[in-house]
């Protein structure tokens, strides 16, 4: 048989008043205008939010180069830093962030991801009622509490376990390994539950262990959400200030060793710029660690992210 | 707040009913004293609305500056900070502060020569023993870079030397409780903030008590300042005339462990020249 | 025989893990409310504090965390809902999209102070708003967006596609399916979010000191009208909340027993948060099971 | 390996005037990026009559059935035409979700919503405006009994409708369809996941729905296909090969891909 | 309304001693949390045959099924006795993980691992602690051609398991376990998202199956378990009501409730 041509059927002729209610505007229609504005209303606030503290964070951190006129280079790589006297070199703090941060998140993501593999797929029960609740109330302890148990009980503890004076890296590292894990932890947690039922009982079935279930079958799958929990723990451990000072040692000096004090962006800057009188030196070069710990914060979001498209692993939901 | 204020003339054949807005903002060592004065001052002006933060004393100035609250407050001179146009502000010194070296008990140390505690500072002197005290390296523990206890104890006791990298703690009460937890640690506070749990120290067999900041003989003390900015408002300068009555230096001045500016001796300027009244 | 050693001692270390992760909670907790629970009293949940040494009850800063955190979330659940949706629905898989998403999580890492300082020269300052509540929730809302809007649109994601089908192939909108079919099953997701976000209102104190302010004024709990300035639902009245309260105590407190005062406040704070996000999880589940007529 | 077909060879029937036709498509091509999963598909569907759409897995038979009702907007790139009371509904500025209205659409897996079984049928209706306490029980108890699943959940309205079983789920879908009392109904093997017991009761379903709706059914089940359909197409590899009457494609399939298929011989 | 029928009214036959079982249950009962699943199933599986499980939805079809290989530990409560080569392997203390590279599971749904297609047959293996390139390649190339697979991906193993189609994915789960090289092999479903062409392939891959595999599949479709199943076993509402040789069952059902099932009146 060979195809026929298109020909004009009877219905075809009638076709105004049903053109008009095909292509009329309808309830849903309006509703998906109004839904689309207010989503990306939403997000435009968030934009502007972002866009207007990264342009404060960065006129002012500018300054100390464009007025002061400061070099950068000398700023990044400089180990003094005492900018009542005019040197602001930034090296000492920048190491300090560093260190600190990627300590902790390299301590907390196996106890997190331990812990939430507990809470999924070792004992849901128990995970859900007991250590969650537990979990999310440690992020409600605040910051001078974490650090005021962290000068009684970390900095005396690694005193006595590694000498000096027990103010360091190493008490800071414990001290936001303990504040970022509810973050981290609860995150993974949500991102193990989403892991699609049949992927598990696919491998079970083949007689694969619960542990090559997990680390091979789950994890990988996971691999996306879990990264974004250890992004958002790290912002937290970046952003940490009061406690971390109290336990660090906060000395702007390059750190020796993981027991000599040391101090991080965010400790200089808060414990700093309360006496520091706007446009003047001291005060811009506060806020130069500010625009810093931005740029290496997207660094680090932006290096995550690769990985984790490298790793991703697609799946249906 | 609104640093404006305004005055509405609600009177009545006695008195005229003040009312109007004041915020004050900035040093946090003054604050509480401020807080509780505002509160007192509030109770018997309920038209006024009076505000006291923290924030620093730099934020303080800044803010006193840029016409943004009424009043900064401050632990240290106007003139001492970069960036602070000094003549622009009118100082009001509303309380003196004594500050004393403190270690922590176990040091054993109980006084220090001038001389010894600057070699401290600026790390010459690195154990205890050196100064007559145990077997054990000094921690030294010091407040933030720009803060006025730091300026004061710095401009007492190194007198131009330039102290020796180490911790920085930004609050009286951290610096209380490191010292009074690490071995071997030195640093510095207000009088109000000694506690059982650490030595104060003297300095060349002077006490730190208040007589002796009254007349001089113990050198680390300095103001408490109240800054305006201009001629205060009616209702701002009200408040600054309750802060130096009778009823505020005599007693809430004194519970809070600060020195009264009228039983001062003497007088110190920006500069650091101390003169007798 | 190899693979299920290995099973074994991954069970194992799990287990260890798990131990020493309860370890630390307990440890923590016993600490704060061992040292705190014996000084609280009722009339340290409801009296006042004494402005001068922080001496005395917590009643208006327990009253200003709760209120300082209904008014934030106020704020930020339904911008965060809207950005969720944004993300999960209507965002292309382009690097605008990643660069939106980069961008929103750097706002979760800036330090407290800075947000602080941002919202006192913005809010209080330039928009002369003052120390307030609203300046502070303001502020707040700045850190909860990052992890609310990421969390949402995890949730929402995760809610299987052939609900989406659904609601299309009936004529429904893409809005209404994503609020009124998505959300739904979604619920559960998204209040784990809010309760880790409310943890962080909690607990904030630097970026509230610049903002909400260090003072908690008098006041006066038989008038809540939100218009008058002593009612203590008045959103333009700085409010220090329990937080801040805490970090003054423990900063320039002169009080002889600070140390009490702290612990105990501190121990108020963990219950208080306890219990909201109990309440959290109740009202989430009960919504849950309204909307979803489950069980 | 796969037996090559000549893709020239089809053999696809058109209705003459005295045929209503609820929907036709002219030359629709649909791709997923590059992939060209549907090449020019030229199908016209009777009114009040069921047609069944066959095929291998792959074939395109869902890419198809989901363009009709605009389903592959965003997914894939669809052109060509599509008749439905003269409009051609594949215009861009045709209101997509009025067309989702007027022709409902059944998927393979249940998806009811996570709601009670009786918001699942409300809860379209009060979005497109009908209220109305008594208007939307009547409602709901019509289509429930369209898609003869009345008489088992009656008593249990507010039951959460993912505490039923699967069959019942599906049916409760077809209901939700046909409760916005859409002109064309399009299922995607609605029964590949039921028992044989519910297979029946839908396709009694579909048999009943015929006299009202158009009915357009995706199904693997070419038993299911003899059993209720009246027009047969069948798709292999994007094409549609043959479209004849449901009796002649079974006993007189006209070209050799369509007789190795119905004899199940091919691939 | 369902109609009631007894469960005292059973007709399950047992084996004499000359036919050698596979796999037996002795009062085998599931239940999930207070629900009572499954009712006493007294099963024998003889060797070298395929099984069918049939029944409604909600039957406990799958319940029985999973329980046989231990999927349900930690879903549900599983008492009785599950003898197999004369161990219960219901035991506590019975290695789980042996059990079901010995008693392999085919779900309905397709369900291959998001990797390419030698990785997914690979991965059991390779987790078994079978080594060696050669070893594994021609594992792969034997389980792939077991399942009838091999010709159709044997140029693209590195691509994508899931860029395959519906039926060849769910050919792939049965090489992905015949590769573990079990004694029985549980199939829940396997057809009823594929198309008839690649469920006459797998029906096809069963028969080859069976003489090195015992098989027990639960299907939906009756036409199925005539086609492939030498017994048969009927389950209703958590019993097993008949099970019986699968001539017999279709064409001389033994009780009043499989009739009706089979005459398709029930329900
Ligand atoms: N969302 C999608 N993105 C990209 N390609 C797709 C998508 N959906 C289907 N395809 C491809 O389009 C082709 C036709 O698929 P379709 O799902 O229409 O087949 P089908 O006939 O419905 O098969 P089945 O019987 O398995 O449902 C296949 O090659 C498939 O891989
Ligand atoms: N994970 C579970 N938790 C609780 N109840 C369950 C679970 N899985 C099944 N059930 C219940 O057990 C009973 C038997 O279900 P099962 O899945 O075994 O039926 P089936 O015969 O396989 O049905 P189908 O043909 O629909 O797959 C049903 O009442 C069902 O609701
Ligand atoms: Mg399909
Ligand atoms: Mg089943």
């Amino acid at each position: 048989m060979e195809q026929t041509n298109f020909q004009l059927k009877k219905q075809d002729v009638q076709s105004n008043e049903w053109s008009a209610r095909l292509h009329h505007a309808t309830r849903a229609t309006r509703e998906d205008w109004l839904g689309r504005g207010i989503s990306y209303l939403c997000i435009g606030v968030i934009i502007l939010v972002v866009a207007s503290m990264l342009w404060f964070i960065t006129s002012k951190g500018l300054a100390t180069f464009t007025q002061n006129h400061v070099n950068v280079w000398q700023f990044l790589t400089g180990t003094n830093w005492s900018p009542d006297t005019g040197h602001i070199g930034a090296a000492p703090m920048i190491v300090g962030s560093f260190a600190v941060t990627f300590a902790a998140a390299i301590v907390a993501t196996p106890f997190a991801v331990g812990t939430a593999i507990f809470m999924t797929e070792i004992s849901p029960n128990k995970g859900r009622k007991l250590l969650q609740p537990v979990i999310e109330l440690l992020v409600g302890i605040p910051s001078v509490v974490y650090g005021f148990i962290g000068l009684a009980v970390v900095v005396p503890f690694m005193r006595h376990l590694v000498g000096g004076s027990g103010f360091g890296i190493i008490s800071a590292t414990f001290v936001l390994f303990v504040m970022v894990l509810p973050t981290i932890t609860s995150m993974t947690v949500d991102s193990l539950r989403a892991v699609p039922r049949h992927y598990k009982e696919a491998s079970l079935a083949l007689g694969a262990t619960r542990w090559q279930t997990v680390s091979r079958v789950i994890l990988r799958s996971a691999t996306p959400g879990i990264l974004t929990a250890i992004i958002f723990g790290m912002a937290r451990a970046f952003g940490e200030a009061l406690a971390v000072q109290m336990v660090i040692g906060n000395a702007a000096v390059m750190p020796k060793n993981l027991i000599s004090a040391a101090s991080t962006l965010t400790s200089q800057l808060t414990s700093g710029i309360g006496d520091t009188i706007d446009g003047t030196l001291p005060n811009n070069a506060l806020w130069s660690l500010a625009l810093i710990l931005l740029l290496m914060s997207l660094f680090f979001n932006a290096l995550v992210r690769v990985i984790a498209k490298r790793g991703q692993l697609k799946h249906e939901r | 707040g609104k640093a404006t204020s305004s005055t509405s003339s609600k009177s009545s054949s006695s008195s005229e009913a003040l009312s109007g807005k004041v915020t004050a903002v900035g040093s946090t060592a003054l604050q509480p004293l401020a807080a509780k004065a505002g509160a007192n001052f509030q109770s018997k002006n309920s038209k006024v609305n009076l505000t006291v933060q923290g924030g620093g004393s730099g934020t303080g100035l800044s803010q006193v500056q840029a016409g943004a609250v009424s009043i900064g407050n401050s632990d240290i001179f106007a003139e001492e900070k970069d960036g602070i146009k000094a003549d622009k502000l009118t100082d009001h010194k509303v309380a003196v502060v004594g500050m004393a070296p403190v270690v922590n008990k176990d040091t054993g140390v109980k006084n220090l020569k001038m001389a010894q505690l600057k070699q401290i500072f600026t790390g010459k002197i690195t154990n205890w023993k050196e100064v007559g005290g145990k077997d054990q390296k000094i921690v030294i523990v010091n407040r933030a870079q720009g803060s006025g206890t730091r300026a004061t104890f710095e401009n007492a006791v190194l007198k131009g030397a330039t102290a020796i990298k180490s911790q920085e703690q930004d609050s009286n009460g951290a610096v209380q409780k490191i010292v009074s937890s690490t071995p071997g640690a030195v640093s510095y506070l207000a009088f109000s903030y000694f506690t059982n749990k650490l030595q104060a120290v003297s300095i060349d067999n002077v006490t730190p008590t208040d007589n002796n900041v009254e007349n001089n003989k113990w050198k680390i003390w300095s103001y408490e300042h109240m800054y305006t900015k201009g001629t205060p408002d009616k209702v701002t300068a009200a408040f600054l005339k309750y802060m130096d009555s009778k009823t505020v230096q005599d007693s809430l001045v004194k519970d809070m462990g600060y020195i009264s500016i009228h039983d001062m001796k003497v007088t110190k300027d920006a500069k650091g020249t101390v003169t007798q009244n | 025989m190899n693979a299920k050693r290995k099973d074994f001692v991954a069970t194992v270390m799990i287990n260890l893990i798990v131990a020493a992760v309860v370890g630390i909670l307990v440890f923590l907790l016993t600490y704060i409310l061992v040292a705190g629970l014996p000084h609280v009293s009722w009339t340290f949940l409801t009296g006042t504090t004494d402005a001068f040494s922080g001496a005395g009850g917590i009643g208006v800063q327990l009253f200003n965390s709760f209120y300082l955190l209904v008014l934030t979330m106020l704020i930020s659940i339904p911008i965060s809902l809207g950005a969720g949706i944004y993300l999960a629905e209507y965002a292309k898989d382009n690097w605008r999209t990643s660069l939106i998403r980069s961008a929103i999580e750097v706002l979760s890492s800036l330090p407290s102070v800075v947000v602080g300082l941002f919202g006192f020269l913005l809010f209080v300052v330039k928009f002369k708003i003052g120390f307030s509540v609203i300046s502070g929730a303001i502020a707040l809302t700045f850190f909860n967006l990052p992890l609310l809007t990421r969390n949402i649109e995890e949730s929402l994601s995760a809610v299987s596609s052939s609900q989406r089908e659904a609601g299309l192939s009936l004529g429904l909108s893409k809005w209404k399916t994503e609020i009124g079919i998505i959300l739904p099953v979604a619920l559960p997701g998204i209040v784990t979010g809010v309760v880790l976000s409310a943890g962080r209102v909690f607990g904030e104190a630097a970026a509230l000191i610049y903002t909400a302010g260090q003072s908690a004024p008098v006041t006066n709990f038989g008038d809540w009208n939100p218009m008058n300035a002593d009612s203590p639902l008045n959103p333009f009245r700085p409010a220090e909340t329990l937080a801040v309260h805490i970090w003054k105590i423990n900063t320039e407190g002169l009080a002889t027993n600070a140390a009490a005062l702290s612990a105990a406040a501190s121990a108020v704070l963990i219950i208080a948060v306890l219990l909201f996000n109990l309440s959290a999880r109740l009202l989430g589940n009960y919504l849950y099971r309204r909307v979803t007529a489950s069980k | 390996m796969l037996k090559q077909y000549s893709f020239e060879k089809t053999a696809v029937q058109t209705f003459d005037d005295s045929v209503s036709l609820a929907l036709k498509t002219d030359n629709l091509q649909v791709f997923y990026g590059a992939n060209h999963a549907m090449h020019d598909a030229n199908l016209e569907f009777p009114k009040n009559q069921i047609t069944a759409l066959i095929g291998a897995s792959g074939s395109g038979k869902s890419t198809y059935l989901r363009s009709l009702n605009r389903m592959n907007d965003g997914i894939a790139t669809v052109t060509g035409k599509i008749w439905y009371h003269g409009v051609d509904i594949n215009e861009p500025d045709v209101n997509i979700y009025e067309i989702r209205r007027h022709i409902g659409m059944v998927f393979q897996r249940p998806n009811p919503f996570a709601k009670s079984i009786r918001e699942n049928i409300v809860y379209a209706l009060k979005a497109n405006g009908i209220k109305g306490k008594d208007e939307l029980a009547s409602r709901v108890e019509k289509s429930l009994k369209g898609a003869a699943l009345w008489d088992e959940v009656k008593d249990n309205l507010e039951k959460s409708a993912l505490s039923l079983s699967g069959g019942q789920q599906q049916r409760l879908c077809i209901a939700r369809s046909i409760a916005m009392e859409p002109d064309v109904l399009l299922l995607d093997e609605p029964c590949s996941a039921l028992d044989s017991i519910s297979t029946v009761k839908v396709e009694e379903t579909l048999l009943e729905l015929q006299k009202k709706y158009s009915i357009i059914i995706v199904t693997h089940n070419m038993q299911q296909a003899s059993r209720v359909s009246s027009q047969c197409a069948f798709f292999h590899l994007g094409h549609v090969m043959e479209y004849t009457p449901t009796a002649t494609m079974f006993s007189n399939p006209q070209i050799p891909v369509t007789q190795d298929y119905i004899a199940g011989s091919f691939g």
